[in-house]
């Protein structure tokens, strides 16, 4: 198989298989959720829970401040490696492109000097947040196999394609580029069956924190 | 495997819902909730962390509610939960917890882990993993009517004792009052000072309550331990008596887990809304205040701060209120450093007071609570639960700081305007 | 010029001053992308070259490599290489044709036998023999016949170096390139579609001028000209650094000669030497023409996903896909969804009362 | 001889002791209960309380003596309460009122002394089954009383 | 056609802010400038190896301009020596018969190698001449 047919794989029948894995085990795996519901509060309702989902949504965003003081690392790393991260895959000229040729919606893109400096910093977080998960003793304590593993195929992408947009001679481009696309199809293909769902039912999960605050006519 | 641990694993399934799936999904293993919880802080032990104390329950529900973990199980790719590791987390679940849900303050993903450790105490306690404590209270609970097996003569006694020291009578079992005042055994063996500052205010602020006979106990020691039928039938007592004497309101008194339990958890506990309504005894004080019916003289020259139950302003939303109520009595109040809805807990709430085997756990906790007061220093400290002020006290004499506790209720009758005052300064 | 007269002689025997042949090897130099400084040892060399013989093959191919070629913009130093080679066999430009044309080769095959230089074009039909035939010999007995005698083979074009257009899915005559066939002799791969002239003369006077095959990358090609890729020599790199791309050929991006990378430009994965030698004496390129790269010195570049689809996108219908298992994940969801809902019927069930004597573990 | 008989009266004359007054008269309320208090640290305290000569250092040692026996004595929250054990509770409390520097007792140390002895009493006649409430009130009555004479 | 307008709008819109290779190589020309004053080496740049934008070349001879020398050989098609305003700097253009250029190159040195009389040359000129005045 010569390097292009590889890379026409990878851009074809690789990323079908990848994009049905990741939406299909997505969706199956949101619907277990709120399929399991809840039961109706008969407990008279103090403030709106539907609000304070809402808020708690955005809210929650936004580290309180005695754990801003006393996690300032893990906040601040966790901060600029998920921006980083979605700097680098929704405002880079050739991702738009590709998230326009499957949605048909466009958007600006930055300039690639900008990206580029971005996915430096964002492996540095990664990195870093990498070295704390080792080193600090409530998070190795927790972490198994699979925390090692989504960081792996969270800075896979980033780091190949890195390599693959300075062509760094480690290998031909075109291979660069197959490995970069295959690494993101890995991250698509992982992605329902480990805590990246995270992405997804966050919303999930702080809508409930707030709604079950808000009923209650607190602030979550 | 045994018929407890069939039940307690039964329970668990039971008890997993849409946000606790949400919740499993979403953790990522930051940690953060460590930080949050003052058994972790002040011991700097991993195994305290809070998600981590539900890590069997986290089991159950991918093992039992998730494709993926289905079929982990059958093919033997994740062992089930067995009795010993129940044992092991029986410790974390109920010792080093107290369901303050400051944990679920701050985690960026937005899990509610209080949320999950209650329902996990169901499962805990119905395999039979409660500690002995919490099952001998609410044996008693369930038994004699109270979990500190106070009785009726008890409660009669404390009340003859404040009706000679107030000179007029407290209502008991008036049909048709307006409120029903519900009292911990706490406050009924501990300060029953309690009472007579209550019968005082309702009196200047001429309120019309009654307290019964049948059910005056607030606290359920059902949703401590985690057993909801237990705490079912607590309540189920306390909605009958409030329906036989027609009071429009009942009134939960000066602790946490009892507001949690009437107001929060009960109609959920007995699956139907009341037909009265609950209020805890400082909303019902901010509500006299507003409608001017609660007038105070004099103000407390000492430097005051407030400890919030958590129960009460977290879990519960009443925060606003004692803090109004202060500033009518207070000449110089000073907030804590994190408080209200970020308060820290005094360690002793959610069944571990209860917990003799938590009790060196519990105040070495404490050291939480003593930064956030050395940080302001203040002459006392004003809360609105018994089980708190009683634990605050231990800790702050464990520490050698001398700073009274006192009842934000008691307080304010203290600076009743009017004569309600045996002996009142004015 | 007789076989054992060297260049040097040659060229002054034909009255070439010292001068013009000083100016020759700055031209080729200069062709074959080697520094100037190089100039002495060039001429050094090529004063002693002793005239090699050529034999040239064409295949299932176009005729455009030979154009290009032909074509090119300097005769007189082309013209001067192929004085120098005695070109023995090429059945576009011989004049011989026929029996006359294959004892030509046969002849020079054998009087150079293991010294001869192999130029192909074109690519070469396995599926049958019969596909191509030149002189009723089938091109690959024609190939291996012929490769056997030879010192290097140059494969020039894409369809000689890679299979190129004929070996385009669903390449119907099974063509293959000569690499594919030959593995025992040094093959020298001048892709492009067609190659730039100046390339192949450029190989050509490399090995006149050394003796040697020049240094080549993974895929047979020489360095000094397919080193570097279309994108990294493309004089509008700094739009795509800056984020600046033409959306359609004729919007303003397009007119301010923006990056043509979102019109499905090549260049970053095409290595070749057109940014900087260009076509038609120096004048432009595809993409200083405002046309995308089409990679065509690349293998497969016909197949490459269409020539107006940029690198990075998918080339297949990711849409319909992802509207496809959204709707499976939503019906398998709902049904997983109700077996647990079902699961948590029987499970509240089961659930007996627990009352305060439960609350023990048992055994 | 002025009698008091009610607790407004009682109250007023309290409060109009300086506090080493307040501090002796208060320690006579509790010495009424002591009886009830099985923990002898009480007495000790009291000895301290009631003599107008003791030293700033010892009333403070006595204090923190009082207050750990009051911690030693009172029922946990949810565990089984014995009324008896409640009675020496409220008696500790009682002489930690007694000891507590005025300004720290927004109601007054003699007056929070009284009300936690009569606590004692009442908790001790939950555990007899007669009813004494009142009495207790009487007796300190009595007690401010004569006082206020010596 | 079309394709030359395109060209034009192109010079016009972006000008020299395209591959920036103008300035680099006249600062190139100004080390090997220094180069020959300090040891006397040369410095020859062949311009089609760089990716010059269109019209860049054209700036770039414009920038060097011409200076004293204007020199015209015949071999193989005449060639150009030019000395440019900047003495040491020449330009040097090889065109074939048909005046095709084939190629272009900067030269800096005192004097380009293809002026001098080349040893070759000579010797055959000096036999010639013998054999005449024979």
């Amino acid at each position: 198989m010569s390097e292009t047919e590889l890379l026409l794989w990878v851009r074809g029948p690789a990323l079908q298989i990848a994009t049905v894995i990741f939406l299909l085990g997505v969706v199956v795996r949101l619907a277990e959720i709120l399929m399991l519901g809840r039961k109706k509060d008969f407990a008279e309702a103090r403030g709106s829970a539907v609000a304070g989902g809402l808020r708690t949504i955005l809210s929650r965003t936004i580290p309180d401040r005695g754990t801003l003081q006393r996690s300032t690392f893990n906040v601040v790393a966790g901060y600029i490696f998920h921006i980083g991260f979605f700097v680098v895959l929704f405002l880079f000229a050739p991702h738009i492109l590709l998230f326009q040729d499957v949605t048909g919606v466009s958007w600006p893109s930055l300039p690639t000097p900008v990206v580029d400096a971005t996915a430096v910093v964002t492996m540095i977080a990664l990195l870093a947040v990498l070295a704390h998960r080792l080193l600090d003793p409530v998070m190795r304590f927790l972490s198994r196999f699979q925390d090692y593993l989504v960081w792996l195929v969270t800075i896979l992408p980033v780091a190949t394609g890195y390599l693959a947009f300075h062509r760094v001679g480690v290998a031909p481009p075109t291979t660069l580029i197959t490995v970069h696309i295959l690494s993101v199809e890995l991250l698509m293909v992982i992605f329902p069956f480990t805590k990246l769902m995270h992405t997804f039912t966050l919303f999930m999960a702080r809508y409930y924190n707030g709604a079950i605050s808000g009923y209650r006519g607190v602030n979550s | 495997m045994s018929a407890s641990l069939e039940r307690g694993l039964n329970a668990f399934k039971g008890q997993i819902d849409a946000p606790v799936a949400a919740f499993f999904s979403s953790c990522v293993r930051c940690g953060l909730c460590a930080e949050a919880c003052l058994f972790y802080t002040e011991t700097d032990d991993p195994t305290l962390t809070p998600i981590h104390k539900l890590e069997p329950l986290r089991r159950v529900w991918r093992q039992e509610y998730t494709f993926w973990g289905k079929l982990a199980k059958a093919v033997g790719l994740s062992k089930p939960v067995t009795d010993e590791e129940l044992t092991e987390w029986e410790p974390l679940v109920y010792d080093s917890c107290t369901m303050c849900g400051r944990c679920s303050m701050v985690c960026p993903v937005g899990n509610e882990i209080a949320y999950m450790i209650r329902k996990m105490r169901e499962g805990m306690a119905a395999a039979g993993h409660a500690p002995t404590d919490l099952i001998g209270a609410t044996q008693r609970a369930v038994t004699i009517g109270s979990p500190m097996g106070v009785k009726l003569p008890a409660l009669q006694a404390q009340i003859r004792h404040a009706e000679a020291e107030l000179g007029f009578s407290i209502p008991v079992d008036v049909e048709g009052a307006d409120y029903m005042l519900l009292l911990s055994s706490m406050e009924i063996m501990n300060f029953p000072e309690f009472i007579s500052a209550i019968a005082r205010i309702f009196k200047h602020a001429n309120v019309s309550w009654t307290i019964s006979s049948e059910a005056f106990e607030a606290t359920n020691s059902g949703i401590q331990i985690g057993v909801s039928e237990i705490a079912a039938e607590l309540v189920e007592r306390i909605v009958t008596a409030a329906g036989k004497l027609k009071v429009k309101s009942v009134i939960s008194p000066e602790c946490g887990h009892a507001y949690m339990a009437i107001r929060w958890e009960g109609p959920n506990l007995i699956g139907r809304p009341y037909d009265f309504k609950v209020v805890h005894i400082l909303e019902l004080l901010d509500e006299l205040r507003e409608q001017g019916r609660l007038q105070t003289t004099g103000k407390e020259t000492q430097r005051l701060t407030y400890h919030d139950p958590c129960q009460i302003s977290r879990r519960g939303g009443v925060v606003q209120q004692p803090r109004n109520l202060i500033d009518m009595v207070a000449g110089d109040f000073v907030e804590m450093p994190e408080t209200g809805t970020m308060n820290w807990c005094c360690g002793a709430g959610g069944g571990v007071s209860a917990n003799e085997r938590a009790d060196e756990l519990r105040l070495q906790v404490f050291k939480r609570k003593k930064k956030q007061l050395d940080a302001i220093h203040p002459d006392a400290l004003v809360s609105a639960c018994s089980n708190c002020r009683i634990y605050l006290e231990d800790g702050l004499e464990e520490n050698g700081m001398d700073m009274p506790v006192l009842s934000l209720t008691e307080t304010i009758a203290e600076h009743l305007a009017g004569s309600e005052q045996p002996g009142s300064k004015d | 010029m007789s076989k054992d007269e060297t260049l040097g002689e040659a060229l002054r025997r034909q009255g070439i001053s010292r001068r013009g042949f000083l100016k020759f090897c700055a031209a080729t130099a200069s062709m074959m992308a080697l520094p100037p400084s190089m100039v002495p040892a060039i001429a050094a060399a090529l004063e002693k070259v002793r005239r090699p013989s050529v034999i040239w093959l064409s295949f299932q191919e176009c005729t455009g490599c030979t154009e290009s070629l032909t074509r090119s913009h300097s005769p007189t130093v082309e013209g001067l290489i192929f004085d120098t080679i005695s070109l023995d066999y090429h059945h576009t430009l011989q004049a011989a044709s026929g029996s006359a044309a294959e004892a030509a080769r046969e002849a020079a095959m054998e009087e150079n036998y293991g010294k001869y230089i192999l130029v192909v074009d074109g690519s070469i039909p396995t599926a049958n023999p019969g596909y191509s035939t030149i002189a009723g010999i089938s091109n690959q007995s024609m190939l291996q016949e012929t490769a056997k005698g030879a010192a290097a083979i140059v494969s020039v074009g894409t369809c000689a170096a890679y299979g190129g257009i004929p070996h385009a899915n669903p390449n119907p005559t099974g063509a293959v390139s000569v690499s594919d066939l030959i593995r025992d002799k040094p093959i020298i791969n001048v892709p492009g579609c067609p190659p730039i002239p100046v390339v192949i003369t450029g190989v050509l006077a490399h090995f006149l001028t050394f003796g040697s095959i020049p240094e080549l990358d993974e895929i047979g090609r020489p360095k000094v000209f397919y080193g570097k890729s279309i994108h990294d020599r493309c004089y509008r790199r700094p739009f795509y650094d800056k984020g600046l791309f033409a959306e359609t050929f004729d919007d303003e991006g397009a007119k301010k000669g923006w990056c043509l990378y979102k019109l499905g430009c090549k260049g970053p994965t095409t290595y070749n030497a057109c940014a900087t030698t260009k076509w038609n004496e120096g004048t432009s390129f595809p993409i200083e023409a405002g046309h995308p790269c089409l990679g065509c010195s690349e293998p497969d570049f016909w197949d490459g996903g269409g020539f107006y689809k940029a690198l990075s996108m998918p080339t297949e219908n990711i849409a319909r896909t992802a509207v496809y298992a959204i709707g499976a994940g939503a019906a398998a969801g709902v049904a997983l969804g109700a077996l647990n809902r079902m699961k948590k019927k029987r499970v509240e069930k089961a659930h007996e009362k627990v009352t305060i004597n439960d609350l023990e573990k048992d055994g | 001889m002025t009698r008091i008989n009610n607790d407004s009266e009682f109250r007023i004359a309290l409060d109009a002791l300086d506090p080493a007054r307040q501090r002796q008269v208060a320690a006579r309320f509790v010495e009424n209960v002591l009886a009830l208090c099985s923990d002898e640290r009480i007495a000790r305290v009291l000895r301290v309380a009631g003599n107008s000569e003791s030293s700033e250092d010892a009333l403070a040692e006595a204090l923190k003596t009082a207050r750990a026996t009051t911690f030693d004595c009172h029922t946990r929250c949810g565990s089984e309460g014995d009324w008896a054990e409640q009675a020496g509770y409220f008696v500790a409390r009682a002489a930690t009122a007694a000891l507590t520097p005025i300004g720290q007792m927004p109601s007054g140390p003699a007056w929070q002394a009284a009300l936690s002895s009569r606590m004692a009493q009442t908790s001790q006649s939950i555990v007899t089954g007669d009813d004494t409430a009142g009495q207790e009130s009487n007796q300190q009555y009595r007690i401010l009383s004569e006082f206020l004479e010596s | 056609m079309s394709c030359m307008t395109d060209t034009d709008t192109l010079k016009a819109g972006t000008g020299e802010s395209l591959t920036h290779n103008v300035q680099p190589l006249l600062h190139e020309i100004r080390h090997a400038l220094v180069k020959l004053l300090d040891d006397g080496r040369n410095t020859v740049i062949d311009l089609r190896s760089m990716p010059l934008a269109p019209g860049e070349e054209q700036t770039l001879l414009d920038e060097l301009g011409h200076g004293e020398v204007y020199a015209r050989l015949h071999a193989l098609g005449p060639t150009e020596i030019v000395e440019t305003h900047y003495p040491g700097v020449w330009v040097v253009v090889h065109s074939n018969n048909e005046n095709e250029v084939i190629g272009k190159f900067i030269e800096v040195c005192d004097i380009p190698d293809l002026l001098r009389s080349q040893q070759e040359d000579i010797r055959q000129g000096l036999e010639q001449l013998q054999a005449q005045l024979a």
